[in-house]
């Protein structure tokens, strides 16, 4: 009996394999009014999947507004999306399928350094333009002719939070910051610049976001009696850094880059949130007016939650860039033109502020100082 | 360093400890009763603790309700899995068995993120009483929370285990699978009890830890291999072993972190694993607990 | 054993010929290259897994050591890149070699988690020593490998490269598994008694298979890097040991036939499996089930199964 | 009542009974004999359900349990003393004989175990003495004495006995065999594979000799005492 069971879950899953290959076969498609194709890598699984999946909510969004819209001169615009799983080696190879259509005019995507690092390796490589939704990290990178960054330079937020601080007569800072690329480029930032705005830092502990208690290290920062704490981590593990501050009866104000931005931190650390600054690219509850038409629309998609984050916002802002310069070329379109168009883009959206004439990665405008009060996100004071 | 920090470093080992120690629980028992190594334990600690959040946080069930469906619901999953997936490999070897939960995780991780999509959940603490405040430390409610279940669930095992006919099948199904057949035990019912046993722990675990940590789709994986590492460390085959590994794991990394250096704590936790891995291949406390 | 001889003749065939019809798609010579890196790595691993019925979680370890160390030594001390492959080659291969009697003490999940362990070990100190390793964010614009003024720098030129060296990882690994090691490995495999009475120093061949499955990886690692021209530590986390030895399992885990299936599985797998975006983890989730459940030979197993079936039908 | 027929069973690809047909009748005891390897133990572990038979039948009772998992042939009350004494070494004395009582404990309650126990100890005063010590650091006669204690906690109507003497002194195997006797009287039906013809033909009412696989004797245990074959094989006389 048993094994007149087993065949038939072999044939079911035979026949799911069948199903799984014919679905990758590629379509035929129609040359002439086809839409106009944009690639698409976004991490969608593993760790950094959160920030995938925010993007890809903002791209959806601009998509559907521009298509409804009529899309690029009566041309649709057809999003290629696939999932990079949050492995830098596997973002590589998407880049090099998607260069491989030639119908896809753009690459869109990346969500974290390694994986942005490794599809902008490429993409120079194979000459397709590539808009993403990470920071310029380095030199090699502003030398690079087919990326172009959307996300504030971990530089600046650093410098702003320095600035903030000065502003408020903070004098010694405790660092707790997560042991990935974005905890140490804000560490070395901090370090690089703390003196020029009068601050010292008196302590710096690292954890990693899976971690499950961090009083341990901010005990030790807590020893050496900080004026105020940076907590350079992304969410779950920097909410439970705030929690965990306020357990141990730490009251010095706190503050975090844009990675800890968004509702869940609220969601996740409570009343612990309350007053947290975080550097980030868009305030939910006050939008300046370039952000004002995607909040709106933002908040009639979603009644229960209003208030986007700046990953949401930006992924907006990678679509609607990308058709700003299609619709500046001059049909056919060819990869180079379009790179060409991007190149010469001056736009101001949801999330983010780019003169990519000048350098590839967004202007310092681009950033927004806002602070948890009540359960919202307003402008910091 | 002063008295009030080094209390704060326990209490932090504690902390994670407990955390550890919980889903060691559930490796310990599926390991003991029929060599199996799980590696989707992780995942029911997952299940439990989202279906409590999603039930508290959006259908606003009472928590305690809540924290019971998520308990419900892991042990369901345990006993499918068991059923479904393990049986009809059991005589198939131990690497197959290992691949199959392995891969039981993965899909179970990869629905949940299509499910729940990869927001972390949150949860209402089960007891809110104060903090426990000595000498400048802190433990927050939920870590005595999570210690006080702990030790009534350890308890509660191994006196199952020891006095009721069903423990005691587990005892010998574990020790060897044939002579427990050839003495009217039922063994594959027993692996499928163990199962879910360690999917139920695995729940409460999960639910309790909620309001702590938080929960997301993605979590599971991460927690399957602290704690086989945990029970790994204490005696994967003895529940007692397991418990006392996860405590273990989470003081070394507390103290690590607290008197070496945070960026070196899991050079220094790996560093003591792989050393006494090699003194005492069978891990720590097994000589100790045989008998539970 | 005499289809593995003909397969012996016929993938080096392949391999040479292949680029005349692939050569001028991008896409399909970016696939060939990164098959022929995880067929080394998956060479080194059918050693310990298959054939020597060792559950190693260290591939990661040693395929992240040999890329810093023939990417640190390429882009700090200028030394040339296929040097740094050697170098990668005998450092992975003197660890592996110091590291083996210890750790094949450990029987099925204490090895695993051990192993586990030493990789998580060296991910923390690639982290945190980032003036010399890049850190978390790594290196950007490694160089091409180049024999005198000829640089490997075309993806055609670079799959020659990458192939001349799975192919000698293959000859080896071919040869060990016919030798008298690899007649002894199998041994362990069946029972560990069994083959200490037959006279095998298991010990000794343990030690070997361990060895020869770091340098393997190791190798391919430092091919990686320079190939993608960028590394970072997130390209050896605990999740790529895991998916090689699933990957492993599907294409089959005890024959080089299997390596390669699994090669060319785990390349090409995710990247068709990309477009379903977010259900590509539980369609991929569901096919390894499947295979692990219905196929307990993995693919090259089944096809090699199904294969004698017809032979013996047709001789009927 | 237990009654084979035309039984042929084997491991993977390799036979090893051959068409044995075998019957135990009510209250009698059977013994099994043969040289190693000849499938005696094939034959038990097949009628236990360790082993699926290829072919023929396998009667308890009248019931059919041929393929029947091993758990369930115990719980029709069949109870099995295994090959070497199969005693749960990590585990207490006690404990070893309440797991006998895995199935009584379902039908009998904690306090017909409790009487069960007591009956057992009765029986192997030496098992109450060594109560609550590891079944491990109990001697080869007492760990066998534990072994037949455990079988007799699931109150079988029939023992199945996998060479009950082997390796133990000739003094414990008499001790054995006294013991042995003394559960006959109770009634209870025996099946004996043994290569100690003493102790076999001290205890059967029939006896059957099985050789690769085949039976090739089969009678009372007093024609079988003086036939040649057995006495060359069994009793060391030249014939």
């Amino acid at each position: 009996m048993t094994h007149h069971h087993s065949s038939i879950a072999r044939r079911h899953f035979i026949a799911f394999v069948a199903a799984t290959v014919a679905a990758i076969t590629p379509q035929a498609y129609a040359q002439s009014n086809a839409p106009i194709k944009i690639g698409a890598i976004l991490d969608q699984s593993g760790p950094v999947a959160p920030l995938g999946q925010f993007t890809r909510a903002g791209i959806d969004m601009a998509l559907k507004e521009v298509n409804a819209a009529g899309g690029v001169r009566g041309r649709q615009i057809e999003l290629v999306s696939l999932n990079s799983e949050s492995k830098p080696d596997l973002a590589a190879s998407l880049a090099v399928r998607l260069s491989g259509d030639a119908d896809v005019m753009a690459i869109i995507g990346g969500n974290f350094a390694s994986s942005s690092n490794s599809i902008g390796a490429t993409v120079e490589k194979q000459a397709i333009a590539y808009i993403t939704p990470t920071a310029l990290l380095n030199d090699a990178q502003a030398k690079w002719k087919y990326s172009y960054f959307t996300l504030a330079e971990f530089s600046d937020m650093a410098k702003q939070i320095l600035v903030y601080a000065q502003k408020k007569g903070y004098k010694k800072a405790g660092l707790i910051r997560v042991e990935r690329e974005y905890g140490e480029q804000g560490s070395k930032f901090l370090h690089q610049f703390a003196a020029q705005y009068g601050v010292t830092l008196v302590a710096e502990e690292r954890g990693a976001d899976g971690d499950r208690d961090f009083t341990a290290q901010l005990t030790k920062i807590r020893q050496a009696n900080p004026d105020f704490l940076v907590v350079w981590f992304a969410n779950p593990g920097g909410s439970l850094v705030l929690k965990n501050a306020r357990q141990l009866g730490m009251t010095q104000p706190m503050m975090a880059p844009i990675s800890m931005d968004g509702s869940v931190t609220i969601k996740l650390a409570g009343q612990a949130a309350e007053g947290v600054v975080i550097t980030s690219q868009i305030a939910g509850s006050e939008p300046l007016p370039r952000q004002k038409a995607f909040i709106d629309a933002y908040a009639k998609a979603h009644p229960d939650a209003p208030e986007p984050n700046s990953f949401e916002a930006v992924g907006y802002d990678l679509v609607k860039m990308t058709v700003e310069a299609l619709k500046k070329v001059d049909p056919p379109y060819t990869r180079a033109k379009v790179r060409d168009a991007i190149n010469a883009l001056d736009y101001q959206g949801a999330g983010t502020v780019v003169k990519y004439k000048n350098r590839n990665g967004p202007s310092e405008e681009t950033l927004v100082m806002i602070q948890a009060s009540k359960g919202h996100f307003v402008l910091a004071k | 360093m002063d008295l009030s920090a080094a209390l704060q470093f326990v209490f932090s080992g504690i902390t994670i400890g407990a955390f550890y120690a919980f889903v060691a629980l559930g490796v310990s028992i599926v390991f003991s009763s029929s060599g199996i190594v799980n590696f989707a334990q992780g995942q029911f600690v997952m299940l439990g603790g989202m279906v409590a959040a999603t039930l508290a946080a959006n259908a606003h069930w009472p928590v305690p309700v809540a924290m019971l469906c998520g308990v419900v619901a892991a042990a369901a999953g345990g006993a499918v899995m068991a059923r479904l997936f393990v049986l009809p490999m059991l005589r198939a070897g131990e690497f197959p068995l290992i691949l199959v939960t392995l891969g039981l995780g993965v899909l179970i991780e990869a629905l949940a993120v299509v499910f729940w999509g990869t927001d972390p959940q949150m949860l209402d603490s089960l007891l809110k009483i104060e903090p426990l405040r000595v000498m400048g430390a802190t433990l927050s409610s939920d870590s005595i929370t999570i210690l006080c279940v702990l030790a009534i669930a350890l308890i509660a095992f191994t006196q199952f285990l020891r006095r009721t006919r069903w423990g005691r099948a587990m005892r010998a199904t574990a020790i060897d699978r044939d002579v427990a057949a050839s003495l009217g035990i039922n063994v594959r019912a027993v692996i499928v009890l163990s199962f879910t046993m360690a999917a139920a722990f695995g729940g409460l675990a999960g639910a309790l830890l909620t309001p702590i940590i938080s929960t997301g789709a993605q979590s599971g994986f991460q927690m399957t291999l602290k704690a086989i590492t945990a029970a790994v460390l204490g005696g994967v085959a003895s529940p007692i072993g397991a418990v006392a590994g996860g405590l273990l794991l989470g003081m070394i990394e507390a103290m690590s972190s607290g008197y070496v250096s945070s960026t070196y704590q899991n050079v220094i936790a790996s560093v003591v694993l792989i050393v006494l891995l090699f003194l005492r291949p069978r891990g720590l406390f097994t000589a100790l607990t045989r008998q539970a | 054993m005499n289809s593995y001889r003909k397969a012996g003749w016929l993938l080096p065939v392949v391999a040479i010929i292949l680029p005349l019809f692939i050569g001028g798609l991008p896409s399909a010579l970016n696939l060939a290259i990164l098959v022929g890196i995880y067929f080394t790595v998956c060479i080194g691993l059918t050693l310990i897994f298959g054939i020597g019925g060792q559950l190693s979680l260290a591939p990661a370890a040693f395929y992240g050591l040999g890329a810093y160390t023939s990417a640190l030594l390429s882009t700090r001390l200028g030394v040339p890149v296929l040097l740094g492959f050697v170098a990668a080659g005998v450092l992975c291969g003197v660890i592996g070699w110091l590291l083996a009697r210890p750790l094949l003490r450990l029987r099925a999940v204490y090895l695993a988690i051990a192993t586990l362990a030493f990789g998580d070990i060296l991910n923390t100190l690639i982290r945190a020593n980032s003036e010399i390793t890049g850190g978390s964010s790594g290196i950007v614009n490694l160089p091409s490998p180049a024999l005198g003024s000829f640089e490997f720098n075309t993806p055609l030129r670079y799959y020659f490269l990458v192939w001349a060296i799975a192919l000698f990882a293959l000859w080896i690994g071919n040869n060990i598994v016919k030798s008298r090691i690899g007649i002894g490995l199998r041994g362990l495999a069946e029972s560990e008694i069994g083959a200490a009475s037959c006279g095998i120093d298991v010990a000794r061949y343990k030690a070997w298979m361990f060895t020869i499955g770091a340098i393997l990886p190791g190798v391919a690692g430092g091919l990686l890097v320079h190939y993608l021209g960028f590394i970072s530590p997130d390209s050896f986390t605990t999740q790529f040991s895991i998916l090689i030895v699933m990957i492993l399992a599907v294409g089959g885990r005890d024959s080089l036939l299997g390596a390669l299936t699994g090669a060319i599985l785990v390349t090409v797998l995710p990247i068709m499996l990309a477009s379903y975006e977010k259900y590509s983890p539980v369609i991929f989730a569901v096919l390894f089930l499947g295979s692990v459940m219905f196929m307990p030979k993995g693919l090259a197993g089944a096809a090699m199964a199904a294969m004698s079936k017809w032979r013996r039908s047709r001789n009927d | 009542m237990l009654s084979i027929n035309n039984l042929s069973a084997g491991y993977g690809d390799v036979q090893v009974l051959f068409d044995v047909s075998l019957t135990v009748n009510p209250g009698q005891c059977v013994a099994l004999l043969g040289p190693n390897g000849a499938g005696k133990t094939t034959l038990l572990r097949t009628v236990c359900g360790f082993i699926r038979p290829l072919r023929g039948k396998i009667e308890l009772f009248g019931k059919s349990i041929g393929g029947h998992p091993v758990h369930r042939v115990v719980g029709t009350g069949v109870a099995q003393v295994m090959q070497g004494r199969q005693v749960l070494g990590p585990m207490s004395v006690r404990d070893n004989l309440l797991l006998g009582a895995h199935v009584t404990m379902a039908r009998e309650g904690a306090e017909g175990v409790r009487k069960l126990l007591g009956e057992i100890y009765e029986l192997f005063p030496i098992l109450l003495e060594r109560e609550n010590a590891f079944a491990a650091s109990l001697s080869g006669g007492e760990q066998q004495m534990l072994a037949i204690g455990r079988a007799l906690m699931s109150r079988p109507k029939a023992i199945l006995l996998d060479e009950p003497s082997m390796g133990l002194a000739p003094r414990i195997v008499e001790h054995i065999g006294h013991v042995l006797r003394r559960i006959k009287e109770t009634g209870i039906t025996m099946l004996l594979v043994e290569q100690n013809p003493e102790l076999a033909f001290a205890l059967a009412d029939r006896c059957s000799v099985i050789e690769s696989g085949h039976i090739v004797l089969e009678g009372a245990t007093e024609e079988l005492r003086s036939h040649g074959r057995v006495a060359e094989l069994y009793l060391g006389q030249a014939g």
